[in-house]
């Protein structure tokens, strides 16, 4: 196995968190991972089909970072995007309708579990191809600075944060936006999340340099590493990041070391990351760690935290009786949203 | 308004749609402080700024996905391929996001964007330099394909291009950038999808695109002493073609000749002719004459260059042997 | 030979060729340790060792022109694409390089290299996973492009493919990895250049390649009970088309359906029809039929899906119509 | 005028040339030199036509660089290649056949300026298109690892030289290409020759990290840089990157700080440099720097150094009147070599 890489340190204590605060976390991690158990569920059911990315164990990279963003802010993603598109508001039931290909899904049906999108909810996407969002999302970016300093609107300062793997950054387009990103100093945060596995490719197999938060250095702009495991610590970086991005200081890297509790797809055997690997990063459930934190810092008692549960629970179980329910588009409209003017 | 050579129509057209709407910016390489490499953002950048007129780094996949993405959140990107053939490097974001993104995304997205420059064969500039690109274009769901021919065209093509709400794919010819043309003193827009009859007549009608409309009027000065009367329909729009047009011309002539210069196999000209073959085989008093150019890189050698693609006299031939011989 | 799955015939054939000749080496995404994503290079890793079963970082266009540089200077590279869609980032390396690169060197440089891997529309993979890609790539000069369709077919074509000169675009269909067949346990190749006649009929030629074959025949079964006798061509090459014998069956049968999974605008049925126009036009009783997916993206639902591709029973009535009301 | 950048030390004596070597390379810089003058005249008397881009001002990276290296070693040039076809032992008269697109060019007419090849020379082109020389560089150098470890042939040290300009090094291709030849160590020099400029982009305006050199830290690699003006700088920097090569350890990054004399292509009306920049760097001229040198040294006299500019002259005449005696390719051959087997 693997030596795992030192974490860096983070004392939690350096921000504090209100209980409304902790609690709205909690939420969005528990919504987050009961959501992909369902869809690991409902996907053995038959219920969806394709590939299906599950986001287990990397909760709070989509938590932290997206939570320390305002609604109206940018997010994009990959086809492992269920839970990002959930932190960024979309409800759970217009993400499992779209996964049971329903015409309530946020794409319609059309898209699928690769292909979430919410002009909505500035979900730039899903996108099912390696490294094709980040441009997008510097394209979000650049908007941001246009209106400001071409068009006078003193009120854009919209920040764009682009969630991509390990693997994806040895893609040329990772480079490319990183040094138009800084040049341009745009607001948009590049959140890597290493969960030291593309598919079957370890990362250090992959790359002649896994720190990845380094390859910021090379093009002026600040790279950072966090515990990918630690909502806390993502939160405290990513505010941050925000922050510079929106008073136009420009992009941050963070790189979320993390990892991903089942395998890169439903269809994946996963045959290849050893027991050891798992179980390590297994304890360190960012979910249950969170818990404990707030357990510990009287943020909450065990009975709010199971209420939460609970109520995320009913929700899920709402999402895919709605999902169920809801209308298969309709046949003849096989050829809309071809064009604009078919809205 | 006087004499406007073709790239000033085309720096016109952006110039116009940049004033009237702030969302219209173009970025690229070499656009602002050299003022694009065959002039068409020439002085915009003193005019309209950095971010309005963009230099970007050669990194055209990603520059071409932030045009994208910068689209699908209220802009109007109008890209500048320095030569359409570096766009090749862009093909999956020009693909898989400008072309498909919308309708993936159940119509959550519009994407208004334009990307534009110079294709075709050039005079002796090489293989790769001399790329006819719209027959690797042409499969992509939700593209709109454009080729421009004259100043007139131009301008009111390019000037409707960036209006639209779609990603089109406007092609001008590295060729044809200094012809001249008197334009009108008024703003006039130009349909994206119709067709133009450039000439009217009656033996047999020529479809045909961007350079290789000259290439067939010339064919056709001869043509006419000799006492021949095609019809000459400009294309225009590539993708989606406009069959009204190609279609009043066939059931009057009865017989086709394509003229382009793409490449043959899996060009234009075969979608053409297979839609004909579709729409219109009973009209049809023989087959279609596919005039288009070799199916190999275009060689730098000037004699090799000029066998590569059509010729007038190639032109003239084939009419004379359509309409004449009756064949 | 016992049954064989079509993964493994085209496994068979790289690991008969890797054992031939050692200059031939795969690469790709998770060709290595992880056995590519269909099973095709599974324990290739432990036989070969990492340097000819090259496990790559996600860098298409890099990997894919470092494959041409190996190719021009005597090795035998086979890219795997994990799906070939991922591979219009290559897009630049496979035309200007893989397919351009020998003729505009003047003949310095051959190029023999397969470029292999899953293509077509799969079960509800959403729209960038279920591509259509021959579209894209049939006019890139200097390419070849086949099809395989069966396990038999599959390991003969890769065989040849991997000992051919120059570069080839080898498309698998993503659902046909698990078809089964006996195959014969001495060595064959199966001619690159060659469409395959899997019927012989007299009434229709039906055109047709990779998973639309089955799709055909799926329909043939139900039109041989009303009585209908067409005739099946599995294309196999896509790029040069063998007008051979499909020339023949159209001297035949005068009549042509092409079935296939391309896109219809600028697809390869768009070609063979322009070149059954330039080469048969006179030999046709009716105009050929074209049964192409739709212009879209793939959409995720099923219905949509399903809707998208064309059905058997689309092709029985296709059949039908042309035979036996003589349309 | 931007500040220039201070050149690294680099003294001479450190390297100690013989007469013969001194002369090798001065006789290769001004064959770059006078065949690229007879270029721009031929151009302008309508004998060559297309993007012609002249190497004037950068001759010491292609002297020094490839006459580090062996013949059997192989060099991967842009559309400036002319001059490293030559380096490369390309003889100027096939290289002035193929600019005026005759049989008995390199490319045997067809290619042009920007797509000089000859496999007899290990060149592997002249590539028109920015940065994509650098992968099929990369090709060759794995070619060479392969030949050693996987086909156990241990004569295959072959090294690989790729050129390519400073604005090249934000093309996505270029850090892919790092990558994987610091993951692999493959035997390759990466040599930017930056010049400043990307046609009209000044190099500040195109990337957030001028200093290019410093990009190899993070993929793990060496990176120097090195004074593009002087042929003993590049050549001993090249000899060190090339015995690393050739000896197993790997990659190396060499940016080499130059200019162009010329606009870009002769189709450039090369406005935007500076007056002050041009006379600046003219002044470094490689080619009378290296003069001074050989003569301060006592390695050559004057009438030694005329005699070769007289020989490499005559050599250049001679390559113009065989260009111009050199018969078109036959009409015959359009489609010769299409496919393999049309050789
Ligand atoms: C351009 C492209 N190449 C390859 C793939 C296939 N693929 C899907 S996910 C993946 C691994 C990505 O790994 P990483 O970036 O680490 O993200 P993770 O899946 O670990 O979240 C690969 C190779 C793809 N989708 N797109
Ligand atoms: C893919 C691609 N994009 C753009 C171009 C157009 N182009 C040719 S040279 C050049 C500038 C290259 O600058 P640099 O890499 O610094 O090399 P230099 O010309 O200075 O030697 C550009 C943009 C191209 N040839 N290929
Ligand atoms: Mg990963
Ligand atoms: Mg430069």
């Amino acid at each position: 196995m693997v030596q795992e890489r030192t974490l860096p340190a983070f004392h939690a204590a350096s921000a504090p968190l209100t209980q409304a605060d902790g609690l709205m976390l909690y939420e969005d991690m528990v919504l987050g991972r009961f959501f992909e158990d369902k869809c690991a569920e409902m996907y053995y059911r038959g219920k969806m089909f394709g590939f299906v990315h599950l986001y287990n164990g990397q909760e709070a990279v989509s938590t932290g970072v997206i939570k320390a963003m305002r609604p109206d802010d940018f997010v994009c993603s990959t086809y492992r995007d269920h839970v990002h598109a959930l932190s960024a508001g979309v409800p759970a039931r217009n993400v499992m309708a779209e996964l049971f290909g329903k015409e309530t899904g946020c794409s319609r049906g059309r898209g699928g579990s690769m292909h979430l999108f919410s002009a909505e909810h500035n979900l730039l996407g899903g996108f099912a191809f390696i490294g094709e969002g980040i441009p997008v999302a510097l394209g979000a970016a650049f908007q941001s600075r246009y209106r400001r300093d071409a068009m006078g609107d003193a009120g854009a300062d919209q920040v764009t944060a682009c969630f991509f793997g390990d693997g994806t950054t040895n893609n040329g387009q990772f480079f490319e936006c990183l040094n138009m990103a800084a040049l341009w100093k745009l607001p948009i945060l590049f959140v890597v999340e290493n969960n030291k596995w593309a598919i079957g490719m370890a990362h250090e197999r992959a790359t002649s340099q896994p720190e990845i938060y380094r390859k910021a250095s090379v093009f002026g702009m600040p790279g950072v590493e966090v515990d990918g495991m630690d909502v806390l610590a993502v939160r405290e970086v990513a505010q941050q990041a925000v922050a510079r991005a929106r008073t136009g200081e420009g992009p941050t890297l963070i790189e979320c070391l993390t990892y991903r509790f089942r395998g890169h797809s439903l269809a994946d055997p996963d045959e290849l990351r050893s027991k050891a690997e798992k179980e390590a990063w297994l304890a360190r459930d960012p979910l249950k760690r969170f818990e404990v934190y707030l357990l510990e810092q009287n943020l909450a008692d065990e009975e709010t935290l199971k209420s939460v549960r609970q109520r995320i629970q009913e929700t899920v179980e709402a999402a895919v009786a709605f999902a169920e329910e809801s209308p298969e588009p309709n046949p003849d409209e096989l050829y809309r949203y071809i064009f604009a003017e078919d809205a | 308004m006087a004499e406007t050579l073709l790239f000033n129509a085309l720096r016109q057209a952006i110039d116009e749609e940049m004033q009237r709407d702030p969302t219209v910016f173009v970025l690229g390489e070499d656009v602002g402080h050299y003022g694009g490499s065959y002039k068409v953002t020439k002085d915009l950048y003193d005019k309209y700024g950095e971010l309005r007129v963009l230099d970007t780094p050669i990194a055209e996949n990603s520059f071409t996905g932030m045009a994208v993405g910068a689209a699908m959140t209220g802009l109007r990107p109008i890209i500048e391929g320095m030569n359409m053939g570096f766009l090749l490097l862009a093909f999956n974001q020009i693909a898989n996001n400008a072309g498909m993104l919308r309708y993936t995304s159940g119509g959550n997205f519009k994407i208004p964007m334009v990307i534009r420059g110079p294709g075709g064969v050039g005079r002796q500039l090489g293989a790769e330099h001399s790329q006819r690109l719209e027959a690797y274009f042409q499969a992509v769901p939700g593209l709109k394909i454009v080729a421009c021919s004259t100043p007139y065209n131009a301008k009111g093509l390019l000037k409707s291009a960036i209006r639209d709400n779609n990603p089109v794919l406007f092609f001008e010819h590295v060729l044809l950038y200094n012809l001249k043309e008197d334009l009108p003193d008024h703003e006039y827009l130009v349909p994206l999808d119709k067709a133009e009859v450039v000439r009217r007549g009656s033996d047999v009608t020529i479809l045909t695109y961007s350079r290789m409309r000259h290439h067939v009027l010339q064919a056709v000065k001869n043509l006419e002493k000799q006492g021949f009367d095609p019809e000459v329909i400009d294309l225009i729009s590539l993708k989606p073609l406009d069959f009204e047009t190609i279609g009043q011309s066939i059931c009057k002539t009865h017989r086709v000749i394509v003229v382009e210069e793409c490449m043959k196999t899996g060009g234009v000209g075969a979608e053409i002719i297979a839609s004909i073959n579709d729409r219109f085989f009973d009209e049809l008093d023989a087959p279609v004459l596919r005039l288009s150019s070799q199916d190999i890189p275009t060689p730098y050698n000037g004699k090799l260059e000029s066998l590569t693609i059509v010729q007038p006299k190639q032109i003239e031939e084939a009419v004379e042997k359509m309409v004449a011989l009756r064949v």
